[in-house]
């Protein structure tokens, strides 16, 4: 079963967090992710090798060890990535990796983190794990989450949304892209040679990015200043 | 789950413990990384380096074929998953006496992602780096899609070949030829008859039922083409031969090398009942067994199963596979 | 019963037929008993025989070591039980060069009955056989009571030595008292983590309940000392060491070959992770490691489950260890 | 489940048998073993190795295959102690070979085998098979069923029973001696090292060797002349 960590949401419809005070919002994810380690070996198990939740535990978890409080949003990030692609690897390594790499890249020179920063580093991020997966929206992988949740994010900007309003509706696409997984068949990753026997399940990756966005923008929301 | 292990956790380290300590007189670890380990004369001065890399899980592979006239050094990743790109990296340097390296593994999309981010940081360290991907799983993508394919026990002879090539003071160029020519000329079929287990995940994530096996399973317990009726050796033998040969194709009068690999829990004499069967349609349609491996090559954990890989011979790859060899799991005289 | 057989009845004919196809080029047949098989060379000119034989279902033991300074011919059972009289009378011929044959063999009343007979046979025939039964399994009989105490993979010692001994020009006499100091140096102990199936039989003839592992289990599912509950991988190699090292013993200071076997369905990384711990152990009682092997090298159809033997060297049985040898399943350069 | 093999005993006091007509007496010992394949191998399980059944079953149906209706007893005895010698191995091969082989050798110059003939092969037959595998009663062996069968032939004889009684009481002493290896702690063989655990079950070549003897008599019993 999913398991959601319990954050505390504060209703302040502000435009920014201080880069300065995120290290808690990354220590969610990991909460959340070490939470769902036996969630995700079981749909990994599914269609894939069943590791899935064991290798994201062990990540996540290794790097939760060496996050302090004394970091940025920005520096955890870069924690975050280089526990997983230094010494995790497998494909979580890289992907995840650069997930985090470009959260980094694209914030470490920021004091405060606009909704419109935020937006161009989901994007950034989301666009690092294409290039070194290779995956397409469709494919059936956590590009299926973390595309539909940029877009979201964005256009909710685009249609005047406030920081708050645009995480949630960024979250609510990642979740609808996650589902989506569940029709798709696997067109990449371990899963890709089943063909039709991959229809019907969700995909691990997918359930794991929603996580991680789900975790980071309630972590984000509840950091919001004015 | 009845195994011999400490921490799940600890499996992999704790293997490679043991298995650097057995081979002392072969293998050395490297500096900074206790997840690469290298044949104890590498860098061998002049000759080009041999590494691969991969999930753990698979013994005796990849470690196994560390030594002489083999691999200079393997990558070695939890089980089941990739090394980081950091330790292919490494294995990389571990490996590479000046003249570039050759990285020999198999298609899965971890190892591709981490050897491409490792390439560009060797390439930062101003080694030559060219890499081979083995995709000899015939049943993991049509022919059409043979980029699709999974890389399984038909890597060993990619590593024997370009390691061979290599040790004869072949150039990187020259090496990763012979390579990429032996897994095009490599087809490979697994059946598993048994789920495996992952230590830290505790329970089979799949399921075998008793009287029934999986034909075309993958290394890691990828479900395969269809779940047939537990065949007897001489038809699961027929059913492989059946997608292998035609789709190299390997025609009357070639000659091929064979290896027949059990999966982990496979009792050693039922190898040698299946390979009979084999030899036995070979011979009968008149293709030549240069040389046969029989054994633990390449495992999938407490799999029961087996695989089974041609490479069709020519006048290079014969020579290149006949050449002595001195590794932990694979030594010709 | 998953398994990759034919009839059941057929396992062990066509095992033999797989096996002298994949070794040609160091097994062959001997005229008029499919049962026996010799090294290619033997009689090897000038040197003594050295035989073994014994029940099928422990491969790659027993034709495994058939090859260059290891045994010239086995006779081999049905699995599980002993070789025929006359298949050990034909090997020991397969062996002889005029100097005579040692016949290095187990302690199973099977075994020793057919040996016997066969001795009478070839003593009959003038061909000089003495014989040395390996008795290296410490939880099988008390130490008072050796001669009750089972052969296991400590035979894969005996034969290295005795074989090395032939191979240097010894004696029969010499070879005898070499293999005789290997064996009596030796010692075995079993762990089983699940039971095994006689193809024949269908089913197995025990079971271990999951969470529980037999303690000092016989090669062929023999109840053990003790069934507990499931140990660590750790624990496993104390609770061994515990039964072997007091045995001979093995005091601080003395040097040791090691063999850690896998029991046929025991996935390699696992012997790894047990033989560090072991390796460990020893170092902390001052006990030195000249050489080890870790593999399947001794096995019990599909059992899960590993064996550790000991061997205290000496100058003599360290030299012999050494000695070159190319047998199909032991191979040293 | 033990299965026992039908034959049609005639009553006939008398006191030998034809050694030409003696072969249908050894078809029907192989008959017996081959319908207690399964029996046998389940004993062996106990504390065994579960393949006495099999053993058995492919020592005596070989041996079945090579008998011809032209064999005398005496020969029909030396195709089996062949079949098992030479081709079976394992204990059984030289346990029941010895056996067959001192049947044939103390018959094999008779026309007629009288109670006081048979009195001496059984006895013969079973020291060679103490004489090959060292076993005495009480081992927990075929010994134990063995032994009290010839002594029981022999005493029958001495207290004047014909050959028919005294069939019958050597095959009650073999059912007692059977039976007794149940509270045995084996001696020798492959449970030898159990120790106490090898107490309360029956010994496997205990019972193959009863229904070998049951076979035996039974169709000597249905074969004597007058
Ligand atoms: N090239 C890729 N691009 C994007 N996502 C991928 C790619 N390859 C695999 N994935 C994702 O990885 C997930 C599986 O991750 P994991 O189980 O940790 O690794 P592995 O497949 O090596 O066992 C899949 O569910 C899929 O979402
Ligand atoms: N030395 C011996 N003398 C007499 N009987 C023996 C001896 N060794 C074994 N046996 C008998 O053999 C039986 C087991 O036979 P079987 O299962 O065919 O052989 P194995 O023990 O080799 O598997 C035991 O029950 C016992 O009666
Ligand atoms: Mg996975
Ligand atoms: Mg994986
Ligand atoms: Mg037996
Ligand atoms: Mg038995």
């Amino acid at each position: 079963m999913q398991t959601t960590v319990a954050y505390t949401p504060k209703h302040n419809p502000v435009n920014y967090f201080k880069n300065k005070e995120g290290a808690a919002i990354v220590r969610c994810i990991v909460r959340t992710i070490q939470a769902n380690k036996d969630y995700l070996g079981s749909v990994d198990g599914e269609i894939g090798d069943g590791d899935h939740g064991v290798n994201m535990n062990k990540g996540f978890t290794m790097a939760g060890e060496r996050l302090e409080d004394g970091h940025t949003f920005s520096e955890a990030c870069r924690v975050v990535a280089q526990a997983l692609m230094e010494d995790i690897g497998g494909s979580m390594g890289p992907l995840y990796g650069s997930f985090f790499k470009a959260l980094w890249r694209h914030s470490k020179s920021l004091e405060n983190i606009s909704a419109e920063n935020y937006g161009t580093m989901l994007q950034a991020a989301t666009e690092a794990v294409m290039e070194i997966g290779g995956a397409k929206v469709g494919d059936k992988s956590l590009i299926d989450t973390l595309v539909p949740a940029y877009q979201a994010f964005q256009c909710a900007l685009a249609d005047k949304a406030d920081f708050t309003q645009a995480l949630q509706r960024s979250t609510a696409a990642a979740e609808a892209g996650k589902e989506s997984t569940r029709a798709l068949v696997a067109k990449i990753g371990r899963s890709a040679r089943l063909g039709e026997r991959s229809r019907g399940v969700l995909d691990a990756g997918a359930v794991s990015s929603f996580l991680i966005l789900q975790a980071l923008h309630g972590g984000i929301a509840a950091s919001l200043q004015d | 789950m009845q195994r011999i292990i400490n921490n799940p956790d600890d499996v992999v380290n704790e293997m490679l413990d043991g298995f650097a300590a057995t081979h002392a007189d072969l293998v050395a670890r490297v500096p900074n990384n206790h997840r690469v380990l290298k044949y104890k004369q590498s860098p061998v001065p002049g000759k080009v380096g041999v590494i691969t890399g991969g999930g753990s899980g698979h013994e005796p592979a990849f470690i196994g074929y560390i030594g002489e006239n083999m691999l200079d050094a393997v990558a070695v990743g939890e089980i089941f998953s990739s090394p980081t790109a950091k330790s292919f990296t490494d294995a990389i340097k571990a490996a590479d006496s000046g003249r570039g390296v050759a990285v020999l593994y198999g298609n899965y999309s971890g190892d591709n992602m981490n050897v491409k981010m490792a390439k560009i940081d060797a390439d930062d360290d101003g080694i030559a780096v060219k890499s081979v991907v083995a995709n000899d799983d015939v049943v993991s993508a049509p022919k059409s899609e043979p980029h699709k394919r999974r890389g399984v026990a038909g890597e060993i002879f990619m590593w024997k070949i370009g390691g061979a090539r290599a040790a004869l003071g072949g150039s990187l160029d020259e090496v990763i030829a012979s390579a990429q020519k032996a897994i095009d000329h490599t087809r490979s079929v697994g059946i598993g008859l048994s789920s495996c287990t992952i230590p830290a995940v505790g329970k089979p994530n799949f399921f075998i039922k008793p009287g029934t096996m999986e034909f075309g399973i993958g290394h890691h317990g990828e479900p395969g083409l269809a779940i047939t009726e537990l065949k007897t050796a001489d038809e699961m033998a027929s059913l492989a031969l059946e997608h292998i040969l035609p789709d190299l194709p390997f025609a009357p009068g070639c000659e091929v090398a064979i290896l027949v690999s059990g999966l982990g829990a496979t009792p050693v004499n039922e190898l040698y009942v299946f390979f009979r069967k084999v030899a036995e349609i070979l011979q009968s349609q008149n293709i030549n067994i240069h040389k046969s491996y029989v054994g633990n090559y390449f495992s999938s954990l407490d799999m029961m199963g087996v695989t089974l890989t041609l490479m069709k011979l020519d006048d290079e790859l014969k020579q290149l596979l006949d050449i002595k060899c001195n590794a932990v799991a694979l030594k010709q005289f």
